[in-house]
């Protein structure tokens, strides 16, 4: 029968002389013995994981200490710097606010195009589209992703403000403006957007919208009443991550928005956005330690601080989306 | 008991004659069964014998596969659910469907049961549907002070009878469950057949189970698939789960049972 | 509370068992007083009803097996189940006791003997008695109530000891009525083989509370005096 | 409920069924400004890479040969360079390279170059060569009188091979390949090993609880977010300026580790997730049996997730290879000559070259960007594709 | 073929039933033997033995449960234990017939009295071998087998009906002995309730070859004659 | 059976006075085990009752969770495996491990064997190796002829097998298993068990199932773990598994077995 007696704990401490031989041997066998070639790997793959901190304190060293200089400039302070309407270094004005304004301007013309456009084809992606129709739709949303802004530039200065002059008058749209440059942003944008939003919308169970249809649900209702609040956090994610991408863009403003800081708030006019002229001032023949170009560092600095923010807010809420399924 | 929408001796959903298709391949060959009303049905079978195949074509949910398509006859209240002029949706609001992980929307507990109704045209008192639903659930208690906190934030065995519960809301005739416990421990398991039994005199329940012993356990008809030659499903026995959980007629269904196999 | 299910069966079940258990009562009752009245109509209706007792005692059994495969029961829950099937055996047992006696009953027809009704009575009165007292013990699951009833049997045994002294007396006085008054002796047999019976039931349901199998000392057979 | 329920649909389901049809509507159509998005924009560059134009030649070809100039022998090309070319300009050629050592074709350029000298006059679109030729013949006869018509494709062998010119009509792209290419080699030896380096630690060694290891990996998930332009204010604070005794100011390894720095996060991001990919299951495996930490990481990890691995680097590669406003900030030429020979040579990028012709007012130069802008899209589009075989490859293992 | 543990232990089980089996087989054997030599140790042998029986029938049923409880038999594997819990407890009281014959051997110890030896061999004989085909039929799952023996039951009754008979007749001629030629009638008796009880185990083997009860038609009590 | 590694009366392994903690929650308290060798033992108790946490603590598997740490001793052969020199990777390979899902690697069937054994610098003929493990495994028959396919090419209950074979292969002593068969369907699970009983002639077997049934079909002996009020857990009952599951001692151990909860 299966039927086994318990064995009652106080045995166990016997072990008979052959055991002992036996087990001291095993023990042996247990004991910890250095691996040094393991030891060193480690140390080397810390030192690769080390390099990203020393970027950051690289950037923010840079940046702060040349910050710095040109906050030192007798000409400069940094209430100006943060209010002021005038960007003309030659007469000692420091007033960012015209840089950060044509960057505003860009990025809110950017986004209009961009995050409605970009959920909506995300949504007729993960949704509604065939799988066929999808494994086609996306590389190729994929590829435009990929274009070097540069491109875009391009296409802004070369297609789009002429087709935008031809359409709305050449008295209103010159031939540089931060509305042509914002639009074009938006189409870059566009498919960062619509991949983001879509993998958020995919990362929601198919059991989600099984739950919805089985409750007699249309497929309008289920995708969103159920699937894109379900995703929400990590669409959220994807349209803060698109700002941020807006501001920090450079190609497309330097060709298209036009050079020369602007204080307006006419989208079809030229203004100069802060990337912009960081890169026209380092592309320029200005000399080392200039206020002018010390304040590239200055402006570099506003920059990432901005982005940085506008980074850390889209992963905290990605993290949490995150969490929601697993 | 409640009204009796069935004439007596009527079945709940009739499968005559019924193939399932994947493209070309016949997942599901020539099934007949009758589901008694305001019973509950067990599908029991091996892996891949295509239990949840068919439960799916009960409420059409199938239709969300592309390459999937169906022969035969499907009659709910004597009509052909897959005829050309029914609307999907419409058999979906009156059999309802539980799924095998917990699957409430990620909203309150409140919202979760509030919106299938609402989506369904409901125009009483949703405070007190809501209410009645988690009742029927037998859920309201454990919740009844949290009706507007996620409904992540539950166990899962509280999540699938939030998901019940929800499927009650829209007031189907018949309740589909592809293995609901299968993520759930054994106590929550037995919570959920508990809340079966009290649901069977009011709804028609028809449940997949892997676990033969919940068959047993929960369902007063099982009926057992296995797959034939060329890998399509097919009904091998089907009779009050008393009978065929200790007197199986077929040797297949015997040897599945004890724990046998072919 | 889960397992509402099992539950609710195993109370089903139990009272199934109480029922067969009143109707081998009723029976046990009926068939001594038959006897005392020779009413033999009514010891044919005993005779067949017999039948009736035999059928239950299947269709619990049948209902017991359904319930294992179908719940699982483990062990507080599969132990009750397992006595059931035990008690119902005894009580089929003792309803074959009844319809011993009704048989007796039948086969006295137009027969004249001295039946010893007092204490036929009583003991038909005290192991029905006991019956009924073991079987709530044993559906409330009350081993104390369950280990007192064994006791009571002496008083049977007793009695039965003075039935068949009277009766072998009365033999060796006439034995022209050995044939029908051995008879008699098998009433009374029946009647104390039901008291050992009941105590069968009375271990079932101490082991039901304890898992363990405590045979309660008892006499197993018919003839009371110690062998040693 | 009666049969007819089923088939009967209320006002209220028909009405669902047709907002879910408008829905429907909307989101197709926005997923299609998407897709007309690209093609206008292809188009457009297309559009612009060729064309008829109106050349004039300093000397008319005809004036030097009997036989269209394409037809002549090595021999007979190389006579009337020595004929028509200044004596000085002739010497300082042969000094360079000797012309008997040319071949044909880099004679005929020469003779394009030095004596034929096109000048384009006016390129046209495209669109406007295809559909009002008239128009264009008109405006050739009245404004350059004595112009050919002639029709041009910007994007041909010379361009791709020949080197940076003052002048659009000569000019190619060859040496901004090259610091390309350099560049992109430096960035690859650099962050290559270095990335799947610090994405193995954060994956297999770091303990998430350890404090510095949570700081590098919220730091890495930051820079990949840090806009461009400030690595290129960082490489050039750094590499250019700090460390300028050692990368000697504006060269190749300047621009290479910057980029290096750039792509990094990017980089290790990808590796991190690709290595995540891999299921615990596998590990748990290889340790339940008994293996060390980097038997398990060597034999079981890496080769798992080496085809994502390799998909993210070639992503972060074209990535860097598209990069422009960086290198403006290390300080891209725009204009040089020669074409990178060392870690310390001074470079040009294409994309930089496509943003310093853009820039240009002159229509010819924005249609040699269109032309080096086709080549960079089609470059970046066999690097995409080779991820996307490498990734299809590697889901279907699983 | 998967299961084997539950195999293995459902085979372990039926060799210790066969293993009862046997051991009553003995009992009853040596019990009627030792009655006809007067053998009064052995016939304590064979009293105390029953102990033995009682517990290792306890033992069976422990196992039993135990596969019930931890194997979740289902079906065929299910009525083949359910069977066994009946088939022992059966057993168990062939056992208590056996004890009970060796008791009226110890009893009956100096005391004269004529035993009808040669009916009660045969009877022992007839239902020790209905036991043992009964028993084989029951673990090779013969249905037809275990089908054919109740009929070999009539033999055993008509021979009772002869010991009965000659018994009552001896007590007619010689009144003192009534009391313990009563005893004798005990052992027949026990010879003809050991041959009913094994028609119940047949009944049983058919049940689950079938999975159905079916009663085969049997002489529920003591006594032969029908009574209607 | 083979040579016997344990002297009579000895356990296999041993815990004393056990807590296991995540960071600061003790997710496991004060537990005192002794598993006999060449037996099967099962560990249950509810969801979240540190099951996995005490099985992945008797090969140090837990040291992979970096919050994880342990208080108590670990006996194996008398030497406390949590000993600062002591060398996990030693461990592991003495006391193997099976995981909840088949994990084969994806390599070819014979790699899967041979790698193991080939890191823990076997010698010997590897083709004898594997073979036999396969053996052992009951898995040589099914594989013999495709050696050289991919092992994710077998199906579930063939994977866990392999990945037992490949446990053998590094000749373990104990052979832990966690939650082995819930990824399985009925039947592969219970040849998981017929293979558990005959492994068990050799090494110590120690099982963790949510499924109750299993521990009681498979089991020798069984420890049921339950959560305390501060939410650890605890051994509640432990004993030969026909005594838990007819008749356990303790009342939670009992409202457990049966389906009942507190
Ligand atoms: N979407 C699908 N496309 C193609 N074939 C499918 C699809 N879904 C299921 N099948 C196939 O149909 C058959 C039946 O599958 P189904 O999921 O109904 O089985 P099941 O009995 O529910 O199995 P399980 O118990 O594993 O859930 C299987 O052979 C499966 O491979
Ligand atoms: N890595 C971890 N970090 C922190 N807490 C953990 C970790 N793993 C488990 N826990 C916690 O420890 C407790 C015991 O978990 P464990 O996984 O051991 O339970 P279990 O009994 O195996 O449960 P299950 O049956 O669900 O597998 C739980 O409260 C769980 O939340
Ligand atoms: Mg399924
Ligand atoms: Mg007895
Ligand atoms: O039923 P019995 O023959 O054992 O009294």
């Amino acid at each position: 029968m299966e039927q086994e007696m318990f064995r009652p704990t106080q045995q166990t401490q016997a072990i008979s002389p052959f055991d002992v031989h036996a087990s001291s041997a095993l023990i042996a066998n247990l004991r910890k013995r250095p691996r040094w070639g393991e030891r060193f790997i480690q140390g080397f793959l810390f030192f690769c994981g080390a390099v990203s901190i020393l970027t950051t304190l690289g950037i923010v060293f840079e940046l702060g200490k040349e910050s710095l200089l040109f906050f030192q400039t007798p000409e400069v302070n940094l209430i100006e710097f943060l209010t002021g309407t005038k960007w003309q270094p030659t007469i000692g004005e420091f007033g960012v606010l015209p840089l950060v304004n044509a960057t505003l301007m860009t990025t809110l013309v950017a986004m209009l195009v961009a995050l409605p456009l970009g959920l909506a084809a995300a949504i007729y992606l993960s949704e509604y589209a065939s799988p066929k129709a999808r494994g086609f739709l996306k590389p190729i949303l994929e590829i435009l992703a990929g274009i070097p802004t540069v491109v875009y530039g391009y296409f802004a200065l070369t297609f789009m403000t002429p087709l935008l002059r031809t359409i709305l008058g050449s008295e209103t749209v010159q031939i540089y403006n931060t509305f042509s440059a914002g639009l074009v942003m938006g189409i870059m944008i566009l498919p960062l957007v619509c991949s983001m939003s879509e993998d958020a919308l995919n990362a929601v169970p198919r059991a989600l919208r099984e739950a919805a249809y089985g409750m007699g649900a249309t497929k309008l209702e289920t995708a969103l009443q159920v699937v894109v609040p379900a995703a929400l956090s990590g669409i959220i994610a994807a349209f803060i991550l698109a700002i941020s991408r807006a501001v920090g863009e450079t190609m497309i403003v330097a060709l298209a928005a036009g050079s020369g800081p602007n204080f307006t708030f006419n989208p079809f006019k030229a203004a100069e956005t802060m990337t912009g002229y960081i890169a026209r001032i380092s592309g320029g023949d200005v000399g080392y330690d200039t206020p002018d170009y010390n304040s590239i560092f200055a402006i570099g600095l506003l920059l990432f601080t901005i982005t940085l923010a506008l980074n850390i807010l889209s992963r905290k809420l990605s993290a949490r989306f995150r969490e929601v399924y697993e | 008991m409640t009204e009796t929408p069935f004439p007596n001796n009527a079945y709940a959903i009739e499968l005559r004659n019924v193939d399932i298709f994947y493209g070309n391949f016949r997942a599901v060959k020539d099934i007949n069964l009758q589901i008694e009303p305001r019973k509950i049905t067990a599908i029991i079978g091996p892996s891949g014998c295509g239990k949840s195949t068919v439960i799916r074509c009960f409420n059409r949910m199938n239709d969300l596969v592309p390459s999937a398509h169906l022969n035969g006859e499907i009659l709910f209240h004597g009509k052909n659910i897959y005829d050309p002029d029914v609307d999907p949706v419409q058999v979906r609001r009156l059999i309802g469907m539980v799924f095998q992980k917990p699957n409430p929307f990620p909203k309150s507990i409140y919202e979760n049961i509030a919106w299938g109704a609402r989506v369904n045209g409901y125009r009483g008192n949703m405070d007190d549907l809501v209410e009645q639903s988690l009742r029927q659930a037998a859920l309201w208690d454990e919740v009844k002070d949290t009706l507007k906190k996620s409904a992540l934030a539950l166990s899962g065995g509280q999540q699938q009878r939030l998901c019940i519960a929800r499927t009650l809301a829209v007031r189907p005739e018949i309740i589909l469950m592809d293995e609901p416990c299968s993520a759930l421990d054994p106590i929550a398991t037995l919570k959920i057949e508990d809340l079966m039994r009290e649901l069977s005199t009011q709804y028609t329940i028809i449940i997949v189970t892997h676990n033969m012993q919940q068959a047993a356990r929960a369902s007063d008809f099982t009926a057992f698939f296995t797959m034939d030659t060329d890998r399509a499903g097919i009904m091998v026995e089907y009779g009050p789960t008393s009978q065929i959980f200790t007197r199986p007629k077929d040797k297949r269904t015997e040897d599945y049972i004890t724990g046998r196999f072919g | 509370m889960t397992r509402q299910t099992l539950e609710r069966q195993i109370h089903h079940i139990q009272d199934e068992v109480l029922l067969l258990g009143s109707m081998i009562e009723q029976a046990m009752l009926k068939a001594v007083s038959s006897l005392k009245c020779r009413d033999i109509a009514e010891a044919r209706r005993i005779y067949h009803a017999d039948q009736l007792i035999n059928e239950k005692r299947y269709a619990i059994e049948n209902a017991i097996l359904i319930l294992i495969a179908t719940q699982q029961p483990m062990a507080h829950d599969l132990r009750i189940l397992a006595a059931m099937l035990e008690v119902i055996t005894e009580l089929e047992r003792m309803g074959d006791y009844a319809k011993g006696i009704a048989r007796v009953t039948i086969r006295l027809e137009n027969i004249e003997i001295p039946i010893p009704t007092q204490e036929f009575d009583r003991m038909a009165e005290l192991s029905v008695s006991m019956l009924h007292r073991a079987l709530s013990a044993f559906v409330t699951e009350n081993p104390n109530l369950a280990a007192a009833i064994p006791a009571e049997d002496d008083e049977v045994d007793e009695l039965y000891n003075r039935v068949y002294l009277n009766v072998v007396n009365a033999m060796i006085a006439n034995p022209q009525i050995i044939d029908h008054a051995n008879l008699l002796l098998w009433v009374a047999h029946n009647l104390e083989r039901m008291a050992d019976r009941v105590t069968n039931i009375c271990e079932r349901t101490v082991f039901i509370a304890t898992g363990e199998v405590l045979e309660i000392d008892q006499s197993d057979d018919e003839t009371e005096q110690d062998v040693e | 409920m009666t049969d007819n329920d089923l088939m009967q649909r209320s006002p209220h389901l028909i009405r669902r069924h047709r907002n879910g049809k408008i829905g429907r509507a909307i989101f197709f159509l926005s997923t299609t400004i998407g897709l007309v998005a690209l093609i206008v924009l292809i188009l457009s560059i297309i559009n612009q890479s060729m064309g008829l134009v109106i050349v004039r030649y300093t000397v008319e070809p005809a004036t030097l040969s009997d036989k269209p100039l394409e037809d002549l022998e090595s021999t007979e090309l190389s006579a009337i360079l020595t004929q028509r070319l200044k004596p000085s300009r002739l010497r300082t050629i042969e000094r360079d390279t000797p012309l008997a050592t040319l071949s044909r074709t880099q004679l005929y350029n020469l003779v394009m170059e030095e004596i034929v000298v096109p000048k384009v006059q006016k390129s046209f679109h495209l669109d406007e060569s295809l559909f009002q030729r008239a128009k264009i013949e008109q405006i050739a006869s009245e404004e350059y009188p004595g112009a050919h018509i002639t029709f041009r494709s910007w994007i041909n062998w010379n361009f791709i091979v020949g080197s940076l010119s003052k002048s659009p009509e000569i000019a190619g792209i060859r040496t901004a390949l090259m610091g390309s290419l350099w560049i992109i080699l430096i960035t690859i030896v650099v962050a290559f090993p270095i990335g799947v380096g610090a994405a193995i630690y954060l994956e297999e060694y770091a303990s998430s609880s350890s404090r510095i290891n949570r700081i590098i990996q919220t730091n890495i998930d930051n820079l990949a977010g840090v806009p461009s332009i400030v690595y290129g204010i960082l490489g050039l604070a750094i590499f250019v300026r700090s460390l300028g005794d050692l990368t000697q100011g504006r060269t190749v390894i300047s621009a290479g580790l910057t980029m290096a720095l750039l792509i990094l996060p990017i980089l290790i991001i990808n590796a991190q997730e690709a290595i995540r990919a891999v299921p615990n299951s596998l590990r748990q495996a290889s340790y339940g049996l008994g293996a060390t930490q980097w038997q398990t990481i060597w034999h079981h990890v890496l080769p798992y997730a080496l085809p994502g691995i390799l998909t993210g680097t070639i992503l972060s590669i074209s990535r860097a290879f598209g990069e422009t406003a960086p290198l403006i900030l290390v300080g891209a030429s725009s204009f040089i000559n020669k074409d990178p020979s060392s870690l310390f040579s001074r470079f040009t990028v294409l994309p930089i070259q496509i943003y310093n012709w853009t820039s240009r007012p002159q229509d010819t130069f924005r249609n040699i960007a269109a032309a080096a802008i086709i080549i960079l899209i089609l470059t970046l589009l066999t690097l995409n594709a080779v991820a996307i075989l490498l990734r299809n490859r590697f889901s279907k293992r699983v």
